[in-house]
């Protein structure tokens, strides 16, 4: 047997003895696993399960040992993914700590800082937030304003951060600030901030959804350590820039209209039932072809995707594919949502109560919801821009 | 077509838009949605309407009405998509009050006409029974007894059906179930014994509600127009619900669009104001022409309506049509340029698209009236 | 009998005795009445037509009777092309004389040239066509390289311009120059000139449709009188934006598909001849519905030039609707080609010969020139500039 | 998806490349049209592919071909779209060796296969009857003899038709004008008694004719395939010339990008080189994304070709159908950001799009494949 085969029969007879029963059920509403100082295990399951998995760092598979993580090959992380999806398990750990922060600080952050926060990641005990955007900034990121000074032994921070995911309920927020003035892209650091500090405070925003993802975090004459500066002083922009990439290509991924709670189904069943079918063809020729069109641009973009990672892996990839990705997929999702309420008609535009189902409320809300996907994580128009200069070389 | 306003449309014109900023602003929506208002709409609110005429915009001056006509309610309609005004006014006097007016005799005619044009009385259409629209699939019957009918079916997003006084039920007599002959509109208070009423929450936070009719008797009486020939009446009625819901979809989108250009030209990134982006420029230009073109075809769908014209089948499935794309479009457009803030409920524009994708499924979708526009063109 | 009663019964007497027979007949290939020093009579009876329409000065039916015109209120002209509808009477003069020059020169020229200029065009004596674009300036059009250097007595011209309509074919030309080089718009002038000068060449451009209606026109040393200039020195740009709004009014018709010659037919009716019909509708569906979208947006367009005009009798226009037009019209028209394409098949893709019909090689023919239309006169992102700045009043 | 070259693959698309940029570049097309070439294509051209071993590409050794396989064609198509190299590729080698690959006896594979192998002898498909491609509208009769059939029909949109030294006919043996089964195919030199080939003159300047069958007989043994089973042979093989097709037009969109995109980096307005108008950045970047789509499905397609997957005919039609509308929007948007130079016959531009149309339409357009992408899927 290869060292992979062995890897993979150890994995299964782990997962097989460590992963609950009730954790390869789908996942119910409020049951997301996002640990944190104040957690809330709906299902104790959720728990037992976190624990052991960040037992072997699996919670990070490919995260170095010594910070914690699960310190595995591509190859064996590919086995992991795979058995795991094999016995439809949950994700034991959702976390801004282990999407976007921990890969910052394995590239940028000082031995101190990976020891000290990893392993907190890794296990779930620490729940981060993002403090990118600013009232005033939205597209010109690198316009932000909220300013961090320099206090000898600390920083002072002043400003107001707003699209703050879930941050009403984040223990530690990571933040991009002004340390200079006098210029834009260069006067930006990036700084690690306990939301306990005096001076934090958030409120959530409520989306036309109805739902309140997002908050808006005051910032007020709050007191931090010198030692939460992660990378260069002023070299934040650099992280930043990783780090939106990052966000781009988990954002595009929508554009398949994945299995996510709430994506609403396939168009082409829901016409037939909505709608009508004849000759066992959606009955509305009109919209039967809207959904063709999408779905051939869908199955596309699916491709494209698995053609970058083919190119990728052959060390091919253009570099900004994660802009095309972005746009493309985001733009497809507004769209599948938009032809999912023509398909569903009025049973599409209900907002609550017993005369629609779960699916059709989720359909709605969710329609409202994607309507952001070309805002957040630098807009439509913003990887446009990117695209035009860095792939096609158009002057500014 | 009747493209300029006159002396008396003009006055009409501001005196709609003065109301409906001053007393019926956004925030009047904002507050019913807010405080999950039973009845869904401002009762005061349409008492004034109908203090100024507007409630018996359709209604001739022998039945209390202020016979603005067509164009008038065009004016009405559009100024109260400005604001997203919630009032009974499809239903009642667009739909029921259409329907009265045409097929009704004179008794019903007197006892409905007048009390619709005083605000008085809410009346829903009840016929709707599937996701989407479709006026001649009607599966609710109407059994012959020996003084009346027999009616039994549910019915679905019937607007303002939950606090309407009066329902006119569409109810198959004979034929099959998507047969266009065998239809019979009935007269049915709404508290009469067998008739049950649930509100359905929509996402634009207007009225609607199920109807669910169980052995529910009427009287001969009680037939508006003649058995079996309702779809005769529905056909104008329902045509004229469309042109009315595209003049209150255009003022939605002149909204809409006025906001965001106003917006273009006060945000700021990268140092410069958004409305100096090239891109941002032609899309905006590009929806100007569009709004351009469902300007005109509202207007004319209206002096069709006003001239009694055969073409006001065609025109208002253009005018439905294209309306609900454009709004589409323009709301589409509106929030993306809008950006974050206009992601939040706080700001109007999500109000907008809720509503502007409400009124486009209402009555028939594009899609609908794209099929019948052909269908009507012979193709 | 009221005196338009009366005028309307004149007109049609006068029409009936006046207008030959075979002028009252579709008008044929090659039998277009340009007029003009050399005119191509392929139809005697054109001359005929023309003689008598120029002896009542009906060929210009507004311009005043001192300068060879009809001297028509509107209401009057408006009977005569109502009358000459009736009777479907051809064009007695196709002439951009009249179109284009006729109007400016009313406006903006001396009343020396008025007298020399106007009766001759009125007569079709003389064929002009226009010298604007050049081959370097394109949509910046006030970007003209031509110089007009004064020389005492007279112009020394040099330079060149492109797409200068049927340029071969024409007497004069009225051209754009400039005359001062420190300053852009303020810096052009005017100019008439007779194409028999030496130095004026011309070469047709052969377009990708296969035919050639525009030249290439070269101006080497041409000389020109000082009494060609029209209106004043360096203010020819003035003259210029009033015939562009002319031009893009013109053009911007063509979105309605009128009848002129190649202009296809009614795609529903070429979809059920080429892609069948089932139950009276056409049989694609997917077709049918792309149809209907067109045909959608063409009735709203035509209504809104109806108001458009209905608001310009009222006093109401807005000015920058002409942008409007061109753009929408513009579009309307390719789109419309496309779709015929698309109704056609492989018979709407014929080039020449027996196996195709004329009207499906005129498809085609046609399709390729409609590429033109978002280019020429002002392009389609020159108009939409238009509409942003001065319409919406947005920033440059 | 084989979604990577190997060494022997990247080989072949230099060398594809090379000479097609080299021997036959868009100044071959212009020419055969400009000398109105009765032939239509260079035969020593055709001569050279062959050498390369292009004309073989999908011919086993065994027959004298060079058994690149599909991803081979899809390269070598691709790098032919570029300079709209006018060869017989696609009814000799997609259509017409294809069916003979699978269909032929080993007579008929003996004798055809070499020859096409060796770009001497050129087939065509006889397929189409009408304007719109369809391919089991079959009104030309095959009417049982003695010894063989009697022809009798006439076909349109006949590739290559009027050079073809050999012809496949498809005709009816059996069932209703429209029934997928009861058509049989037949090989018919082009020179038989009652066959009547004219040139049709089509707007791309590539070769196609119409093909008249007049009591032209065949014997028995120049069925290809089985007795009323043409429609089993022509299901694959008509997918192979789509998915041809749609790399040929992948090769086309590229130039034409490329070109446009270069023109926008040249080209100065009003004092700034074009390409820095944010509102042309964007649409070029929009395309760049359809682009990129494209590449992947055609990718995609030839893979499922190569590996002989269940879901080639399914991946065909999304080819034909997504290529065939992003080759319009680019050729569309090329020209109008060329400008007028864009729209004279000196400039390729209109080459272009003539081919990009003609391709479009070429066994189904995009309407036709996505209503068969859907009824692929079910729906």
């Amino acid at each position: 047997m290869s060292t992979l085969e062995a890897f993979r029969k150890e994995t299964r007879d782990w997962l097989e003895e460590n992963c609950p029963q009730s954790m390869r059920t789908p996942m119910g509403e409020n049951e997301e696993p996002w640990g944190g100082k104040n957690p809330t295990w709906t299902n104790p399951d959720s728990k037992v399960w976190l624990d052991n998995m960040a037992s072997r760092g699996w919670t990070a598979p490919t995260w170095p040992k010594e910070y914690g993580g699960g310190g595995l090959s591509k190859a064996e992380a590919k086995i992991l993914a795979e058995e795991l999806r094999a016995i439809k398990a949950r994700p034991a750990l959702m976390s801004f700590g282990i999407w976007m922060l921990g890969p910052a600080l394995l590239e940028f952050a000082s031995e101190e800082q990976k020891l000290k926060y990893l392993p907190q990641i890794v296990r779930g005990e620490i729940r981060w937030c993002q403090g990118y955007s600013e009232p005033g900034a939205g597209s010109d990121l690198a316009g932000l304003q909220t300013s961090a000074e320099d206090k000898g032994d600390h920083y002072l921070v002043n400003g107001q951060k707003i699209w703050t995911s879930y941050a009403n309920y984040a223990d530690w927020i990571f933040c991009l600030v002004r340390t200079d003035k006098s210029v834009k892209h260069n006067g930006i650091s990036f700084l690690l901030i306990d939301m306990e500090t005096k001076g934090v405070e958030t409120r959530p925003i409520k989306l036309i959804s109805g739902s309140s993802p997002f908050c808006e975090t005051f910032l007020t004459d709050v007191t931090v350590p010198k030692e939460n500066l992660v990378g260069e002083l002023n070299k934040g922009w650099t992280i930043a820039k990783r780090l939106l990439q990052h966000e781009r290509e988990m954002i595009s991924g929508m554009g398949l209209g994945g299995s996510s709670s709430g994506s609403g189904g396939k168009p082409e069943n829901l016409a037939k039932k909505y709608s009508g079918e004849k000759d066992g063809k959606v009955a509305d020729a009109a919209l039967r072809d809207t959904i063709t069109r999408h779905k051939m641009d869908g199955h596309g973009f699916l491709l494209t995707l698995q053609r970058s990672a083919a190119e990728t892996k052959a060390g091919q990839n253009t570099g900004a594919a994660s802009s095309m990705f972005k746009y493309y997929g985001t733009e497809l999702n507004k769209r599948r949502f938009e032809i999912l309420l023509e398909t569903m008609g009025t049973n599409g535009l209900g907002w609550e109560g017993d005369q629609f189902s779960q699916a059709e409320l989720d359909t709605t809300r969710s329609w409202l919801r994607s309507k952001g996907n070309s805002i957040e994580g630098g807009t439509t128009e913003v990887q446009l821009n990117i695209i035009a200069k860095r792939v096609l070389g158009l002057p500014d | 077509m009747a493209l300029v306003l006159n002396e008396e449309q003009t006055l009409l014109n501001e005196t709609a838009a003065q109301f409906f900023q001053e007393q019926v602003p956004i925030s009047n929506l904002r507050k019913l949605r807010d405080d999950n208002d039973a009845f869904g709409i401002d009762r005061n609110i349409w008492k004034e309407c109908a203090n100024l005429g507007f409630a018996g915009v359709l209604i001739s001056e022998t039945y209390g009405g202020s016979s603005f006509g067509p164009i008038g309610l065009g004016l009405i309609l559009e100024q109260s998509g400005k604001t997203l005004s919630a009032t009974p006014f499809v239903s009642t006097v667009l739909l029921c009050g259409t329907a009265i007016q045409l097929a009704g005799n004179s008794t019903q005619r007197q006892e409905y006409l007048p009390a619709i044009a005083a605000g008085e009385r809410i009346c829903a259409l009840a016929l709707e029974e599937r996701a989407h629209h479709n006026p001649t699939h009607i599966e609710t019957t109407a059994i012959q007894t020996e003084n009346g009918f027999t009616l039994n079916g549910t019915k679905t997003f019937v607007l303002d059906g939950h606090i309407a006084d009066q329902l006119i039920v569409a109810a198959r007599t004979s034929g099959a179930t998507t047969d266009q002959h065998g239809i019979t509109l009935f007269l049915v208070p709404a508290k009469s014994d067998g008739v049950s009423i649930e509100r359905m929450q929509m996402a634009d936070s207007r009225n609607a509600a199920k109807v669910t009719l169980t052995n529910v008797t009427v009287s001969d009486a009680d037939v508006l127009g003649s058995v079996d020939g309702g779809s005769d009446v529905l056909d104008p009625v329902l045509d004229m619900g469309r042109i009315g819901l595209a003049a209150e979809t255009l003022g939605l989108i002149q909204e809409v669009f006025d906001q965001t250009v106003a917006y273009l030209k006060e945000r700021k990134q990268f140092g410069e104001v958004i409305g100096s982006f090239q891109a941002l420029k032609h899309r905006a230009a590009t929806m100007f022409a569009e709004i351009e073109v469902c300007r005109s075809i509202v207007l004319e769908a209206l002096s069709a309506l006003e001239e009694q014209r055969n073409d006001v089948p065609h025109l208002a499935s253009l005018a439905k049509a294209k309306l609900g794309e454009v709004s589409r479009l323009v709301t589409n457009e509106g929030l993306q340029m809008h950006g974050g803030v206009g992601m939040t409920d706080e700001f109007d524009l999500g109000l907008f698209m809720k509503r502007a994708r409400v009124a486009a499924a209402t009555l028939g979708d594009a899609n609908f009236h794209r099929d019948r526009y052909a269908t009507l063109s012979n193709y």
